[in-house]
């Protein structure tokens, strides 16, 4: 069911020339495809994808389309080869579902070989009762480490092509009238909100070795609220709470963090990420790194989704009040 | 006791569910934007609550209690006042309600809105 | 029973098509990205499929549950997630740039511009003038 | 200390990153840089020296063991890549102080090295990794860092470029993911040596011939292969010069490296003969993009595409050395691998020091810079004899591995267009020469002098080590050849 | 029992789709995936239900706050480029 509507989805971004309306309905379909991954028993997934991409990336998508045209040009020609390469793509992968195991076998070699370990002996060497986070952050640590990584480089990147000058920022302080100002109502519930948004996020920061949800996830909500806050009063109200070059630091900071944690791991004799070695108690040691690569991931993660809207944001913000 | 509160919670459950059925209605049938939202928003509000007072029922004292009664307050908050601001936004940008003399089977939802 | 089976894995391969036909197909520089997403979305799909087991629940551990579904492709497709809102990040910054550049998020007109600019370079290092531009080019 | 080599290699520029967004002042950040590579270029020595003496050396990142936890695994093979991906960062880096000073506005530098660190870092990782799914998240962090170090100068073009490659990679990647998962479902593991050992059992399963094709097409996107190269011209035409010079020597090189371990050490040479005539594909593919590459680069003004035309059809020769799936063959790639990174690394800085002087990559604008710059032309000109193959230069050594090896396959008509396609090669070098020496000076050539020292001096070594490894064959041809058995050692 | 309510939402939910494809103004697409986003808040509280693991109501949570903040972000971009049209193009 959920997959049929996944599917209509899909073909009806595919007809729509207004990109506004491709945004939300891309927006649906990640709600959707987040029902999907619960309804398939992977809760961090779904979690993750909501918040990333319902929430930031339509964010993201939306700041895009203020800078750009909102249609898309009919194009002239039926692109006969795109078809071509996509059915031979889908012939490819149509041949290779054949031999594969079956929908939640619970035979498929994937349950038989390195998972059992993660799922009987975890709670031993790690400790911690999610597993998909004593993998996340523990056996598979490494990854994780990059995945921060590629955010970071993602932010750097952003930075780098969409700079603000400082005749924009001087100008927005004097010029750039705050937004929405006459949807009240919405102000006062969004004040309202706020510090339920920021408290949530931290739980789900520090609650995330129990149930769903870690160092992303609280990062993208905690962001997701500083957005809000932004969205509803303006740029420069919230730049002077938190300065962007702080934020910026704390991009660099994050990834510090998390590798610094590595490598004090190898000072004290261990491998790099070998949490085992941070306390007498190995469980112990482990509960340890992984709060603390937790924390450096949900600092990244946030102040790179933070930093990515500012810079998107001082674009309109140029475009409009510059010339 | 415990029967008790399964049929309460039952019929909350199934009492929201139709609500939220006819909102849905509502947001399909109605002629224009302004009586689909009347109709998405009352029956959203009164629908998600019922469903989730539902549930709190079901869910005894705890956590997860306290996390329902969370959403509870979110969907309250957040879903009539996106409503709201819709509609207003869509007033200011020039989408005119539809009244009597454009149609006459839709006068009563027009003039109920915010 | 094998139609039932795969099913499941059929209907994510047509997602992945309609994605993957988006990004080569459309010209729009941002409905590209969409597909994108679309594209990497349902490899998730594939992924967190094959870690499902019938009747288990969710990996997080608990007394009452004994069968967990596999964590590893959770895992690994959180990773893989992150890494696709970082690129569609970068690509939109890019996107923006370009319509700053270029005036249009259409690949056919920046082709043509580009194709235009090298144009012009070519004539000029044979020695000719410089000729009538043959379209409105916008610098900066 | 020896025993953190492996990882330490990767962690150093990993963690020098975002320390150069607190440096700030850029012309700091820019000597960090230098320092961080040249650190992992020692790292990568010494791991070289150890490999040669004591065989494989294997690190349990977090202190899993290999299926469970991320291993990283160093042999013959990547050691020597390991090596020259740090050592060519390092002296394009030597450069890049003055001439990103040129070519970049100054509010740009940090964002610059903090970016071609993670690109460094995520080059290095993938080299350095036995793990299928870990080789995903470095290829994407190079290449986001990449995609940011071509679109980051002032030449529009390079922002569409960078767009186009972005797509293109993140289809590539894509499509990586996807065999990977395929490969994954079928064996429940990710390690590369344990998904070795696991899959001769489901050779026949038609799940692994599509993930198998699903991760050489991706592959072949990310390292340009003749009918997947659209991205590279462009890129490499409008990118910032040192970019040009870092990625156009490593970045293809080492999604080559990925296809060979990949084919070789986790699929096994069996399995690919059994199943797909890839190395007749590859043949054909290679010879097609030699030729069109080729003589697409004669045409070209912009000597920056003409070089970025014929790096599409080196690549073509890489891959008719692995084509010929013998030990000789695989030398030939190797050899040829490290090879081409010197000599395009060398020409692309030179023409990135001409960049700094006269402010274009204009092949006319060229008109009688051999006076004006003799030394950096000099640079060219070998580089470009190199390319061609001529003897005493590097480009030598493996265009005759490359014919031996063909000439012992019986493959002799291939051999002859090998030879065939370096006569077009000369074409294209020789109008280089043509305009450098032989067009009289432009007015705007008039004041131009010596590219500076700090530019001059990278370029030369280079050159140098172009001529220095075209004569002194021990190392390179010792270390490929190494290399080549250990891979078809594995599969004995 | 609780299979009935997620059966009416789903279906709630494909009404909704239906409106967000059918349009006519955007406002009603806007609409429609408020209603959407609600809507699925609700189905996965009653899936964690089901499935009889309510621990997972995190993710309610998120869906209604991002469901929200998405809204708002929508409403801004109008509020911004006040002059877009809101009828979509022929």
């Amino acid at each position: 069911m959920l997959l049929s509507f996944l599917a209509l989805t899909a073909i009806a971004i595919t007809r729509m020339g207004d990109l506004f309306a491709v945004v939300m309905l891309s927006g649906i379909y990640s709600l959707l495809s987040a029902s999907l991954f619960l309804d398939l028993d992977a809760v961090d997934v779904a979690f993750t994808e909501a918040s990333v991409g319902a929430g930031i990336s339509t964010l993201l998508f939306l700041a895009t389309l203020k800078l750009v045209p909102r249609y898309e040009k009919k194009s002239r020609y039926k692109p006969a080869l795109a078809l071509g390469v996509v059915i031979v793509t889908g012939a490819l992968l149509i041949y290779g579902t054949l031999d594969m195991p079956h929908f939640g076998d619970a035979d498929a070699p994937v349950h038989q070989h390195v998972a059992p370990r993660y799922l009987n002996d975890s709670i031993n060497e790690v400790g911690l009762p999610n597993v998909v986070t004593s993998v996340l952050a523990s056996y598979r640590g490494y990854d994780t480490l990059g995945e921060v990584v590629v955010v970071f480089a993602a932010g750097i990147g952003v930075m780098s092509l969409l700079m603000v000058s400082q005749r924009t920022k001087a100008r927005a302080l004097t010029k750039v009238p705050a937004d929405m100002q006459h949807q009240i109502i919405l102000r006062i519930v969004a004040k309202m909100m706020l510090p339920l948004i920021l408290i949530f996020a931290l739980y789900v920061q520090f609650h995330g070795d129990y149930g769903p949800g870690g160092g992303f996830q609280a990062g993208v909500i905690f962001a997701a609220g500083i957005i809000l806050y932004t969205m509803l009063f303006g740029l420069s109200l919230t730049q002077s709470v938190i300065k962007p070059v702080f934020v910026e630091m704390l991009t660099a900071f994050g990834v510090l963090l998390y590798s610094g944690v590595g490598i004090v791991c190898m000072i004290l004799g261990g491998n790099y990420l070998d949490y085992d070695v941070l306390s007498h108690d190995p469980v112990h040691g482990q509960h340890l790194g992984i709060l603390l690569i937790e924390l450096g991931v949900g600092i990244t993660v946030a102040a790179v989704m933070i930093t990515l809207f500012f810079k998107f944001t001082w674009r309109t913000v140029k475009h409009k009040y510059n010339q | 006791m415990d029967i008790l509160l399964d049929i309460l919670s039952w019929i909350l459950l199934i009492s929201g569910s139709f609500f939220t059925f006819t909102g849905a209605v509502g947001l399909f049938r109605f002629p224009d934007f302004f009586s689909r939202t009347h109709a998405a928003s009352v029956t959203d509000t009164l629908g998600a609550g019922l469903i989730l007072i539902g549930l709190m029922l079901q869910a005894g004292w705890g956590l997860v209690l306290a996390k329902l009664l969370l959403i509870l307050v979110f969907s309250l908050l957040a879903s009539t006042t996106a409503c709201h601001a819709m509609a207003k936004a869509a007033l200011k940008s020039g989408l005119k309600p539809l009244t009597y003399s454009d149609q006459e089977n839709s006068a009563e939802e027009t003039t109920s809105k915010h | 029973m094998n139609i039932i089976g795969l099913y499941n894995y059929w209907i994510v391969v047509v997602l992945m098509l309609i994605g993957f036909y988006i990004v080569i197909a459309h010209e729009n520089l941002i409905k590209k990205l969409v597909g994108l997403t679309i594209f990497q979305t349902s490899v998730f799909f594939l992924y967190i499929s094959m870690g499902k087991v019938a009747g288990a629940t969710a990996p997080i551990l608990d007394e009452n549950y004994q069968i967990y579904s596999n964590p590893l492709p959770h895992v690994l497709i959180l990773t893989a997630i992150v890494v696709g809102i970082a690129t569609t990040a970068l690509g939109l910054a890019l996107v923006v740039r370009i319509y700053e550049a270029y005036g249009s998020i259409e690949e056919n007109d920046i082709q043509v511009q580009d194709t235009h600019d090298r144009l012009e370079c070519q004539l000029e290092a044979y020695g000719r003038q410089k000729p009538p531009t043959l379209f409105d080019q916008e610098t900066n | 200390m020896t025993a953190h080599f492996p990882i330490l290699q990767v962690i150093i520029p990993l963690f020098a990153a975002p320390l150069c967004l607190f440096l700030r002042i850029p012309r700091l950040v820019g000597v960090f840089a230098i320092f961080v590579s040249a650190a992992a270029f020692l790292i990568s020595y010494g791991l070289l020296q150890e490999v040669i003496t004591h065989g494989t050396i294997s690190y349990k990142l977090g202190g899993w063991p290999a299926p469970w936890g991320i291993e990283y695994r160093i042999d013959t093979l990547n050691s020597f890549l390991l090596l020259l991906v740090s050592g060519v960062s390092t002296v394009v880096l030597l450069a890049s102080l003055s001439s990103i000073s040129r070519e970049l506005p100054q509010n740009r530098h940090t964002y610059f090295y903090t970016a071609y660190l993670l690109c460094l870092t995520g080059l290095l990782g993938i080299l350095a990794t036995a793990d299928a799914f870990n080789v995903f998240v470095f290829l994407e962090i190079s290449s986001l860092s990449s995609y940011t170090i071509i679109a980051i100068g002032t030449d529009r073009r390079a922002l569409a470029a960078s767009y186009q490659y972005l797509i293109m990679g993140t289809i590539g990647a894509t499509f990586i993911l996807i065999g990977v998962g395929l490969m994954y479902m079928m064996t429940g593991t990710l390690n590369m040596y344990d998904l070795a050992e696991r899959l001769p059992a489901v050779y026949k399963s038609k799940t692994v011939l599509s993930a198998f094709g699903f991760f050489i097409v991706g592959v072949c996107l990310k390292l340009a292969l003749f009918p997947l190269h659209l991205w590279l011209p462009n890129a490499y035409a409008y990118a910032p010069s040192i970019t040009t010079a870092f990625l156009a020597a490593t970045s293809t090189k080492v999604a080559v490296y990925v296809l060979i371990r990949y084919i070789f050490s986790v699929f096994g040479i069996e399995f690919v003969d059994m199943s797909l005539p890839l190395g007749d594909i590859f043949l054909i593919l290679g010879l097609v993009g030699i030729f069109v590459a080729s003589i697409s680069a004669t045409f070209q003004l912009n000597i920056k595409r003409l070089f970025a035309y014929s790096s599409v059809a080196q690549i073509g020769y890489i891959i008719l050395g692995l084509a010929i799936e013998t030990q000789l063959g695989i030398t030939a790639t190797l050899l040829h691998l490290f090879n081409h990174a010197l000599m395009k690394a060398a020409l692309f800085l030179a023409i990135g020091a001409v960049f700094y002087r006269i402010g274009s990559a204009q092949l006319n604008h060229y008109a009688g810079l051999g006076k004006k710059m003799p030394l950096t032309m000099a640079a060219i000109v070998a580089g470009g004899l190199s390319l061609i193959g001529v003897p005493l230069t590097v480009g030598f050594v493996s265009k005759w591995y490359l014919v031996v090896a063909l000439l012992d396959k019986g493959w002799w008509p291939v051999a002859v267009l090998v030879l065939l396609s370096s006569l077009i090669a000369v074409i294209y070098v020789w109008r280089v020469v043509e305009w450098v020496y032989f067009t009289p000076p432009r007015i705007i050539t008039e004041e131009v002098k010596e590219a500076p020292l700090s530019q001059l001096i990278p370029i030369w070594m280079l050159v140098l080590a172009n001529i220095y490894f075209g004569v002194d064959t021990r190392l390179t041809v010792g270390v490929s050849k190494l290399a080549a058995q250990s891979l078809f050692g594995v599969n004995l | 029992m609780f299979v009935i309510p997620a059966i009416i939402l789903l279906v709630v939910m494909a009404i909704a789709l239906a409106r967000a494809f059918k349009g006519p103004t955007l406002y009603d697409r806007i609409l429609a995936v408020n209603t959407f986003g609600t809507k699925t808040v609700l189905l996965i509280a009653i899936i964690d239900f089901l499935a009889g693991r309510p621990a997972f109501l995190d993710i309610a949570i998120v869906y209604a706050l991002i469901n929200f903040i998405s809204v708002i972000g929508i409403l801004r971009f109008f509020e911004f480029s006040s002059k877009t049209t809101i009828e979509e193009e022929p």
